[in-house]
């Protein structure tokens, strides 16, 4: 999948965004390997460029998730009392505002493109991230080590970054790698509600939206993008699994 | 001893934790240490001693200055420590070295021992990168371990090898003061017997005083100048090791040595099984706390809370009966 | 504190801050509701006279403080495109909503219960395998796909139930189930998915606990080992998840609704977040906070009313 | 007049219309049926993709709404299917020859859904109430210029307007209410053939057969579901399910997806597709750049890509439907070339290129792919345009009215009247988000419309066209053909030059 | 005591592997265990952490954890082959006919079903009694371990119990239905020793009222030592002494024993350091040939590196497994010859 969006960097059989009337609907082919959509353009390249997109907005948009919900979380978990409560409750609040809700506003202060839609995703992502972070944090406060690392006189913010962190970040990365599929399958799902990635770039989800109108004339504009999807997503859950297994700190 | 100067003067310390709400929503607390008061002198070790639960490691992280008290005081060196400015607060750190219970949760798992070893150091910003280097080497020479062990990640080493670790840390500030809280309850005897000559060595070395956390009366026997006995969060008995073995004198003592397990089959002692369980420490027994349990009990005993008091040379006692 | 008191109290104040949100929102987004409702051939004056008739020229903090006086009442107000009453439009939006929560939920608990129980059991085998990979492949397929897929296999190719639409269940209650059926295993793919992980690793790790062994030592038989010491203690946790799954549902049901062309409260968000139509989504996004909150307080309830180590207090 | 409403992404834009004479059906589906005979009862159930806005035919403006209602209101007068006006609830009318009194005579015997006759008070109360006579607001800006209603009798009722509008009669299709009743938006009533029975949002509209209906032999069927569903996905699938029974404006892809099974209706619709240009916006503001634009932009191609080829290449506001208004020929103008609109850009200034944005309706699936291949073929001569999807919401109150765009791109739904259509272009009109402004051009428009002389008027609606064309103020894309999909066993489908559906002449085939 | 000379555990040679089931890359936790406890003996297993006493205990029962299986040898209990015992079979002589206590009382309760349910589904199961009569026999258990108020404990959780009451708990409900032979592994390493006490003198006095053999598993010699009849003392798998109390502690032979024996904290010992044993048990699969031992022995020859230890007799009853012991009884046999 990676290589994928490697390879979109420096090749792809066509230009993803050129049109060609003559070509429409063209069934898979050795010109066309996935064949071609209703704009007559090549799928093989738009999947190609559409994984970069994938990745683009899995990598940000869990960037910022993990970012937000560290900060967030770092700081409910370890000071407790009155800040995790106020903390939390603005996480419960957000977790509990129909997310649609929230990616339109973000979508429609700033306008729908790439960034914003990773913007969008990237913040939807906080509250749950930073309650794995929280848990982890509040799980970790108590722990000798940490007493440990407190009767040697650490600082508070050495003492979460550098003792509690990295303990918890088996739980967080799996979280991290869980969340990227979670992203993906939001852009996809915003795209398909159209208001993710703005055309003609291509994402497996607007791909897919634009498939799902030529179901019977053009089976393999439909299966590409969802195949894509669904084996993206497969390969992050396996990966988290994965590290889940490896990660474990007793194990 | 009495002649010389304290280190540490504890004065009525008490510690509550909030433990939830009663019927009506109010707050209930567990009373964890309750009023208690004692000495430790400079090159001395001092157990403590008593059953789970009766505020032993509360008492010792109130000295190791890792929670703030309730009420009470503890004096250091002539200076109360809990209104230090931060400054001296840091460097009270440096003096006060702690010693954790169980070897496998005290020392993190993401770092290597070197980096564990030199990080009191560089908290203090104690020489350079390389003198601190050399200090971990020296240390982990010190506790019986060779140099390589400083690349390795705490899951590499064998119980007894991290409670080294976890001394030779307290030790890299060369404090005056410990606090080990049941360092050798969780390892096996032979490998108990290596740490526990190792802190005694240490003890030698450095000159140190401590505070012996542990249930175990052999070992504690062994190491401790003197002996504080709690329970149910007051110390109940305090003496001299030896005099305290010869002549318990707290029923509660009484029981607590009755109790340990014989050494050879031959010498079977007679044994004080004591009725019943401990009390909630959030509702302690009225009076004396061990009434509930105590074989000499008087209606008297319910009523009154004993006050510790002198019985004997160098020796307390909190029980109306002695 | 009492327990309940303080859940009580983060739940209104959690309720709060989602209106605050929702009315951020609302001031930050571009669109006018007269305009949205009325179109492009609408000319001033009938927006005007629209405006002036449902208050939108009122500043939005008006209109908020208004309408937040009138919900501490429980009067939600009146939608602005259908000039009808929120709670009624709510209303009669909330049993396809429900419905296809609850059905999924039971078709969750009846297909993944056993299927967990059965990975768990055969922990390394084939038979975990095949189901651990079909859990993986569920909760990977992207819910909307998956939608479609199973129109086309079960309304157009095998023609078992309807493709679209919803028959309420007070006219044919029959009827009403043929059309929620499809909906409702479109949402439960991928909770069955998850459910199944879930118990399966729950499982996995009570039976490895000494309690187990305990009842093996007392002579137990596997079954009653299973059944009745470790699902109990597998499924309290399983049961959390289940009611967030649920909560998840009712807050989100929007891609299904949209895919089945069902009347329920997503696709009204959708249309009132289009149309501007800022008492209907407050109204809307209360309710279903409410609805996640209620749950997930009932979840948390429930929990630990089934695990006598914790209390109420 | 213009776009339409929120909702689906419904295959062409939103707005129908259609040339009354040679595209009402097309031939092939009706060899189907020679044997089969009308007959009466029956329901049928059609795919609208939006709630209707109001109830109250007055307060309404949606063209979606009007699609529904069409069957339940009549105005004194009605469209017919050619866009000619027909007497209705009246059944003759007088205009005086200085233009300015209305006299309509009422048809005997016309009842509304509730049973009672139609009178002159009803008339008068109808008009005065899209007058605004209590609020002094119009609820219509057209019923602004009407001075007085009278009731001269029973049956016959008098307007007089403060001045001449020539496209005056065109509102008379406004709907006729029962005076006194208060109940419009909830439980309308009104005078066609169909009766409105009830309305669940987001779900649908049902009307009923009116038995009283005063054309002989119409309404066919007893009942009319109209199903709300905004996804275009679902309704071709509940179609093809047999769900639902017609699927109107279904694009011509899904036609492709359905197969033989079904019987189509096609034809042009009263309806522009344009992509306009911010004017007072560099570079749009140098005609040569719009001009370039126009040059770069392969309609043809579009047309085949988007509509399947089905669709009417355009070369101004005016759709071939309007045929007595239009202007032939100006669909050539621009015809593709690179070369020329290169240059151009070059005399204009800007050989480097520029960027900008098309910003287009999210929900309007067909805007937004064209949207897609203008950029690709603007791409051609140096242009780089992104797109920005915005939401319907957001189109209307941002670029339509805050005119805060620089290419945009929207169908134009047409009108019976061609004043209607052109004086969106007017430089004071409220709604010219071009920004377009020529006194030249106002002139003209302002004399049309009171131009007493027909052919004179028609004349001047002809030369307007040119100079849009000129001017180039935007570019004038397709008038994308308008489909219907429906059950093989119904018939009788009537298509509109309005964006209406005439339910009174669809019947079963037996 | 109650000890009466037929065997009622007899266990020959068992061999215990940790592997995956193919059999590739197995590694031996128990070797060569022999042991036998006769009717109302109890038998004191000691070793450090690690040396596979519960693994025998846990062989016995049959509840070898996975990926543990029994490779070798037999174990017959009151004549019964158990190595080759069906689950069915193994459902009347568990609970029934031997119980087990385990070190952990907290986590060997299930915690969401009450003390009376967790102790009547034994009864019930063996003793075939009613629900009413099992939960009456169920408080008579609990008031037999010393627990007052019974009928109020059945109704409670496990939790709401102290450590000391969870164990007697287990007690009870080991011997719920009399069992011949009672394993308690590690019963009181997690009790305070004022609770310990009381535990060990409750074994102490149901042993000598009902006659229960026991195999009381511990690393606390002390505990050992006040408990037993005869110890086995285990290193890496496999046992390197077995004798009387007396016997081992008296004399023990085997260098382990004497270390194990010396590095305990005693009083007598203050001031000068404790003895020691440098290194630690070799997990399975370190173990090479030759005495497992050798690298932390002391007395260790060159002989001890090659060739296999057996355990031979040192006394009555008392046998040793040393290279040197069985060495210096040799010379002995030399020169008594
Ligand atoms: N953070 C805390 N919050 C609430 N209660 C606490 C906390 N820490 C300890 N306690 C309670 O305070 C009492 C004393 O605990 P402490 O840990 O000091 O006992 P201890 O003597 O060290 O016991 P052990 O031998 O088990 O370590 C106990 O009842 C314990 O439950
Ligand atoms: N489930 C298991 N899978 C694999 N190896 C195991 C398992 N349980 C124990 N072992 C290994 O078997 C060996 C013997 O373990 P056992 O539990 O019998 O030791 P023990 O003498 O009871 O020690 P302790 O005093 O710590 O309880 C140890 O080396 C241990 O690592
Ligand atoms: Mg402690
Ligand atoms: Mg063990």
């Amino acid at each position: 999948m990676l290589m994928m969006a490697i390879v979109s960097l420096f090749y792809t059989p066509y230009d993803p965004n050129a049109m060609n009337a003559k070509d429409k609907f063209l069934s898979p082919s050795w010109s066309h390997l996935l064949g071609t959509d209703n704009f007559g353009r090549d799928i093989l390249s738009r999947i190609l460029q559409g994984s970069r997109t994938a990745f683009y907005v899995g990598f940000l948009a869990v960037g910022i998730g993990l970012s937000g919900g560290i900060v967030i979380g770092a700081a409910a978990g370890y000071m407790g009392g009155w800040a995790d409560e106020a903390l939390m409750r603005i996480m419960d609040a957000m977790m509990a505002l129909p997310g649609i809700l929230l990616a339109l506003m973000l979508i429609a202060v700033f306008q729908p493109n790439l960034t914003n839609t990773i913007i969008a995703i990237g913040v939807m992502a906080i509250p749950g991230m930073s309650r794995i972070v929280r848990s982890g944090f509040v799980q970790c406060r108590e722990l000798p080590y940490v007493k440990a690392a407190r009767s040697i006189g650490a600082s508070h913010l050495s003492i979460m970054f550098r003792h509690i962190f990295p303990n918890i970040m088996s739980p967080v990365i799996v979280a991290a790698s869980l969340s990227f599929s979670g992203a993906i399958l939001a852009e996809a799902g915003l795209s398909y509600l159209g208001l993710g990635i703005q055309p003609p770039d291509p994402s497996w989800g607007r791909m897919l939206n634009e498939a799902q109108s030529h179901m019977s004339r053009a089976p393999w504009y439909t299966l590409a993008p969802g195949i894509m999807i669904t084996m993206t997503v497969l390969g992050f859950n396996l990966l988290a699994d994965g590290m889940r297994d490896k990660r474990d700190p007793r194990g | 001893m009495p002649t010389r100067d304290a280190l540490i003067e504890v004065r009525g310390l008490t510690k509550r934790y909030p433990s939830g709400s009663g019927k009506w929503g109010a707050s209930q607390y567990v009373h964890a240490v309750n009023d208690v008061s004692f000495r430790i002198y400079p090159g001395e070790t001092l157990g403590l001693v008593g059953e789970s639960g009766c505020g032993k490691s509360t008492t010792g992280d109130m000295l190791a200055n890792l929670i703030a008290p309730s009420a009470g005081e503890i004096v250091y060196d002539g200076r109360s420590i809990h209104n230090h400015a931060s400054k001296s607060a840091k460097q009270l750190r440096k003096e006060i070295g702690v010693v954790f219970q169980d070897p496998y949760s005290s020392l993190n798992p993401r770092h290597r021992i070197g980096s564990i070893l030199q990080e009191p150091l560089r908290i203090h910003r104690e020489g350079s990168a390389e003198e601190r280097l050399r200090a971990a080497r020296d240390m982990l020479e010190l506790v019986g371990l060779d140099e390589s062990y400083a690349a390795r990640y705490p899951n590499e080493l064998s119980g007894g090898q991290r409670q080294r670790i976890g001394i030779a840390r307290a030790l890299m500030l060369k404090p005056r003061f410990i606090v080990a809280d049941e360092p050798v309850s969780a390892l096996d005897v032979s490998v108990q017997a290596q740490i526990v000559n190792l802190l005694q060595d240490m003890q030698k070395r450095f000159s140190l005083t401590t505070l012996f956390v542990s249930h175990d009366m052999n070992v504690v026997q062994l190491i401790s100048d003197r002996i504080a006995v709690m329970y149910l969060g007051r110390v109940v008995e305090i003496a001299p090791a030896a005099e305290l073995f010869r002549q318990p004198q707290h029923p509660y003592t009484q029981a607590l040595l009755s109790a340990i397990p014989a050494d050879m089959p031959s010498q079977k002692r007679e044994r004080i099984v004591l009725e019943g369980e401990v009390p909630s420490p959030i509702h302690p027994p009225s009076g004396c706390t061990f009434h509930t349990r105590c074989r000499h009990a008087t209606s008297a005993c319910k009523e009154q809370a004993p006050v510790l008091r002198e019985a004997g040379e160098g020796r307390l006692v909190s029980c109306i009966l002695t | 504190m009492h327990y309940l008191w303080r859940r009580s109290v983060s739940l209104i104040v959690t309720l709060l801050l989602v209106m605050m949100l929702t009315f951020i929102v609302f001031r930050i987004i571009p669109g006018n509701p007269a305009l949205t409702i009325l179109g492009m051939n609408a000319d001033e004056h009938q927006i005007a006279a629209l405006e002036a008739k449902l208050g939108t020229d009122k500043p939005l903090l008006e209109q908020f403080t208004k309408w937040m006086k009138g919900a501490a009442t429980g009067n939600l107000g009146e939608s602005l495109k259908f000039a009808r009453p929120v709670s009624e439009l709510i209303w009669n939006r909330l049993p396809v909503t429900l419905s296809i929560a609850v059905l999924s939920m039971l078709m969750t608990a009846v297909i993944a219960v056993p299927l967990g129980i059965a990975a768990a059991r055969a922990r390394g085998k084939l038979l975990d395998l095949i189901i651990s990979s079909l859990t993986q492949l569920g909760m990977a397929v992207p819910s909307f796909w998956m939608g479609i897929l199973l129109v086309l296999l079960f309304g157009l190719m095998l023609k078992l139930f309807p493709t679209s639409g919803y028959i309420p269940w007070s006219e044919d209650p029959l009827g009403a189930l043929r059309s929620l059926f499809l909906p409702a295993l479109a949402v439960s793919i991928p909770q069955i998915a998850v459910v199944v992980r879930y118990l399966r690793t729950t499982l996995i790790e009570q039976l490895e606990l000494d309690y187990v062994r305990t009842g093996y030592s007392k002579g137990l038989r596997k079954s009653i080992v299973i059944y009745k010491h470790v699902l109990k203690n597998a499924l309290i946790p399983v049961i959390t998840v289940m009611g967030l799954l649920f909560a998840d549902v009712l807050g989100g049901s929007l891609i299904v609704e949209q895919i089945y062309a069902l009347p329920g409260m997503g696709r009204l968000l959708i249309s009132s977040i289009g149309a501007r139509d800022f008492p209907l989504v407050q109204g809307l996004v209360l309710f279903t906070a409410l609805i996640v909150i209620v749950i997930n307080f009932t979840v948390d309830i429930l929990y630990r009313l089934l695990d006598p180590r914790i209390s109420l207090k | 007049n213009g776009g339409s409403e929120s909702g689906g992404n419904s295959g062409a834009g939103n707005t129908a219309s259609q040339k009354p004479e040679d595209h009402s059906t097309d031939g092939k589906e009706d060899k189907g049926s020679d044997e089969k005979k009308p007959s009466y009862g029956g329901e049928v159930v059609m795919v609208v993709p939006q709630d209707p806005d109001y109830l109250d035919p007055h307060m309404s403006a949606a063209s979606g709404t009007l699609e529904m209602m069409f069957n339940v209101f009549e105005g004194l007068l009605k469209s017919n299917e050619k866009g000619e006006l027909q007497p209705a609830v009246a059944s003759s009318y007088d205009i005086s020859e200085d233009g300015l009194t209305y006299t309509f005579k009422l048809r005997e015997g016309v009842k509304f859904h509730n049973g009672n006759d139609v009178t002159a008070e009803d008339v008068q109360y109808s008009i005065e109430r899209l007058m605004g006579k209590d609020t002094g607001q119009p609820l219509k800006t057209a019923f602004a210029n009407v001075e007085s209603v009278t009731t001269i009798n029973a049956q016959t009722v008098e307007l007089k307007l403060k001045q001449n509008d020539v496209s005056f009669l065109s509102f008379m299709t406004n709907a006729i209410l029962p005076a006194g009743y208060d109940k419009h938006n909830e439980a309308p009533i009104g005078t066609g053939p169909f009766k409105f029975v009830e309305y669940s949002p987001n779900q649908r509209v049902v009307i009923a057969k009116n038995e009283d209906y005063y054309v002989e032999g119409v309404p066919y069927l007893d009942k009319v579901e109209f199903r709300i569903m905004p996804d275009g996905e679902s309704s071709l699938l509940a179609l093809k399910a047999g769900e639902v029974d017609i699927y109107p404006r279904i694009g011509d892809e899904r036609i492709a997806e359905l197969g033989d099974g079904f019987r189509y209706v096609d034809g042009m619709q009263n309806m522009v597709q344009l992509m306009t240009m911010n004017i007072t916006r560099k570079p749009f503001d140098d005609v040569k750049v719009r001009q370039a634009i126009n040059y770069a932009v392969d309609v043809d191609s579009i047309i085949e890509l988007i509509a399947n080829g089905k669709g009417t290449k355009l070369g101004s506001n005016m759709s071939p439907v309007m045929d007595k208004y239009f202007q032939e020929g100006l669909e050539n103008t621009y015809n593709v070339n690179i070369e020329k609109a290169k240059e151009l850009l070059k005399e204009a200034g800007y050989e480097d290129g520029i960027t900008t944005t098309i910003s287009v309706p999210s929900n309007y699936k067909f805007h937004v792919d064209t949207a897609q291949v203008i950029a690709d073929q603007l791409s051609q001569v140096g242009i780089k345009a992104e797109i920005e999807m915005v939401e319907w919401a957001v189109w209307l109150e941002r670029i339509y009215k805050g005119r805060d765009y620089n290419m945009t791109i929207i169908g134009l739904t047409g009108k019976l009247d061609p004043h209607e259509v052109l004086v969106r272009y007017v430089s004071d009109y409220k709604a010219n988000f071009y920004n377009y402004v020529n006194p030249a051009y106002d002139k003209l428009i302002n004399d049309a419309k009171v131009e007493l002389d027909d052919s004179k008027r028609v004349e001047l609606y002809k030369e307007a066209q040119k100079i849009l064309t000129q001017d180039a103020v935007a570019v004038y894309i397709m008038d994308p053909n308008f489909t219907i999909a429906m059950d093989k066993a119904l018939d009788g489908y009537k298509l509109y030059p309005l964006y209406v559906q005439d339910m009174s002449s669809i019947h079963y085939l037996k | 005591m109650y000890t009466s000379d037929a065997s009622l555990l007899e266990i020959n040679q068992l061999h215990v592997d940790i592997g995956d089931r193919k059999g590739r890359k197995t590694r031996r936790v128990l070797e060569n265990v022999s042991l036998s406890v006769r009717h109302g003996e109890k038998l004191g297993i000691v070793g450090e952490s690690g040396c596979g006493k519960s693994m025998t205990a846990l062989s016995i029962m049959g509840l070898l954890p996975r990926g543990t299986a029994i490779s070798g040898g037999t174990i017959s209990f009151r004549g019964k082959e158990l190595t080759s015992m069906k689950e069915e079979g193994w459902e009347s002589v568990r609970g029934r006919e031997m119980a087990m206590i385990f070190q952990d009382p907290l986590s060997s309760l299930n915690p969401v079903l009450t003390i009376g349910e967790q102790l009547t589904e034994g009864i019930r199961l063996h003793l075939g009694l009613s629900r009413r009569e099992a939960r009456a026999h169920a408080s008579a258990m609990l008031q037999k371990v010393g627990m007052a108020r019974a009928r109020q404990l059945l109704d409670e959780y496990p939790h709401r119990l102290s450590g000391g009451m969870r164990q007697r708990v287990m007690i009870a409900m080991a011997l719920a239905c009399s069992p011949k032979l009672l394993i308690a592994d590690e019963p009181t390493t997690a009790l305070d020793v004022t609770v310990q006490a009381q535990i060990l003198e409750l074994m102490k006095r149901l042993n000598e009222t009902e006659g229960t053999a026991m195999i009381l598993i511990s690393h606390d010699l002390g505990v050992i030592a006040e408990m037993c009849d005869r110890v086995a003392v285990m290193y890496a798998g496999e046992i390197v002494e077995i004798g009387t109390v007396e016997q081992l502690f008296a004399s023990p032979r085997h260098p382990y024993t004497v270390a194990l024996m010396n590095a305990r904290p005693r009083p007598d010992r203050k001031g000068s350091p404790l003895a020691t044993i440098p290194g630690k048990v070799p997990a399975p699969g370190e173990r090479d040939s030759g005495c497992s031992f050798r690298e932390r022995c002391a007395s260790a020859a060159s002989a001890c590196g090659s060739g296999e230890s057996l355990l031979l007799p040192a006394g009555k009853g008392h046998e040793v497994r040393c290279l040197l012991v069985e060495r210096r009884r040799e010379e002995l046999q030399v020169a008594y010859a």
